[in-house]
């Protein structure tokens, strides 16, 4: 069985699992997610860019926002950071406080 | 001196004022945030702020940190509004006090122009129309 | 709309921020100068402040005419104490609301420089072994 | 008689009596004119400038000031500009409000 790239409660993995992790959407970001929180499983460690790909695949309109963000443990973080088992993950889109 | 806050409620803008006031202080900038009747021409009927706290914090500190390392002030406070806020009403004072105003200034300057970019706080407009999550589309 | 005072009693800093509110106005910056404990390393003991008040009136009101030409501000505060002040006392709040922050700081900015550059009121610092007009000896 | 160039109350003329201002006086200026107000009289119009140069003769401590200025009629007076019978003089030292 091969179920790629795909997220919400599911699978994102071509082998075992390995890790999953709760991912936290803010703003127009959980609209287009339809849910606060998006739980997804790897099957091995995952760069940041990986997951935005990812998130894109998943939920096309993100690509249109004006740029988002990934915050890993209430930072933000890099392309290349890696994201482990235990991160707090959150989608950041364009801010707007103030 | 610093005093980072978010709040449902209504931001007492004398207390924050009243905070970052001192013996050794000459200069004190206030930026006080209010929430706009219109924007791009059309009417707003009110505002709702979402924010993702624990990180809203920690970015509102650093903000903080920055400035402190930067400029030689003496307070600073940080309280932002958040939930549901009506025409005029207030989602963010900044006061930030200092020996002498210069650096009063630039700071409280720099503090609302940072958070304004980097704090995960999203602002989303509702007009008679429909509404709009602020920034979020190019 | 200005409103330029000139007073002997304290500064309410809190109503001069509501003078400046407005449906219509997105940010506003508020300089607060406040008496500070010391000077050049000596400690003050208090302050007075005498005026040309006819003079200064004007002054006033021509830096926020000045400003309202130059910047696209909404309303404009400048309330100035005179007499005797104890350290932490306020002699000056400086309101300028605008529909967007930047006219708001850079209008504020420019009416408390001007103030200290044009307008004629003077202070004299009181300390333990004298009192001294401020600015007036190179 | 020749009471040339003094002040406070008295002459300041040549010939004979012209036009008698009342100047203001304020902050260290007042301290140093010793009086809020001093009453000169003049023979003939004078500028802003010939009423500087004859306030520093009658008060050589003004010269110590980092500057001091003339106002006339509540505004900041050029050099050059002439003082009037009715109009409101003062002597501006350095201001310091704020």
């Amino acid at each position: 069985m091969r179920r790629d790239y795909t997220a919400k409660g599911v699978i994102l993995s071509r082998r075992f699992f390995f890790m999953s992790i709760r991912i936290l959407a803010f703003g127009i970001a959980r609209e287009i997610c339809n849910s606060s929180t998006i739980d997804v499983v790897f099957d091995e460690n995952i760069t940041v860019e990986v997951l935005k790909a990812l998130l894109v695949a998943q939920y096309p309109a993100l690509k249109q926002l004006t740029s988002f963000m990934i915050a890993v443990n209430g930072e933000y973080a890099q392309a290349s950071a890696v994201i482990s088992a235990n991160d707090e993950v959150a989608i950041i889109p364009p801010v707007s406080g103030g | 001196m610093k005093d980072i806050q978010i709040t449902e409620h209504s931001i007492d803008i004398a207390s924050c004022i009243n905070r970052v006031m001192a013996p050794d202080v000459g200069g004190i900038d206030v930026f006080i945030g209010t929430v706009r009747n219109e924007t791009r021409g059309k009417k707003v009927l009110w505002l709702e702020f979402e924010v993702y706290e624990d990180m809203a914090i920690k970015e509102m500190n650093s903000i903080a940190e920055v400035i402190m390392i930067q400029w030689p002030v003496h307070s600073i406070v940080i309280h932002h509004r958040i939930g549901k806020l009506q025409v005029g009403e207030v989602p963010v004072v900044i006061a930030v006090s200092a020996a002498h105003r210069d650096a009063a200034f630039d700071a409280c300057r720099y503090a609302i122009d940072a958070l304004k970019q980097t704090v995960p706080i999203w602002k989303k407009e509702f007009f008679e129309d429909g509404a709009v999550w602020v920034a979020a589309h190019p």
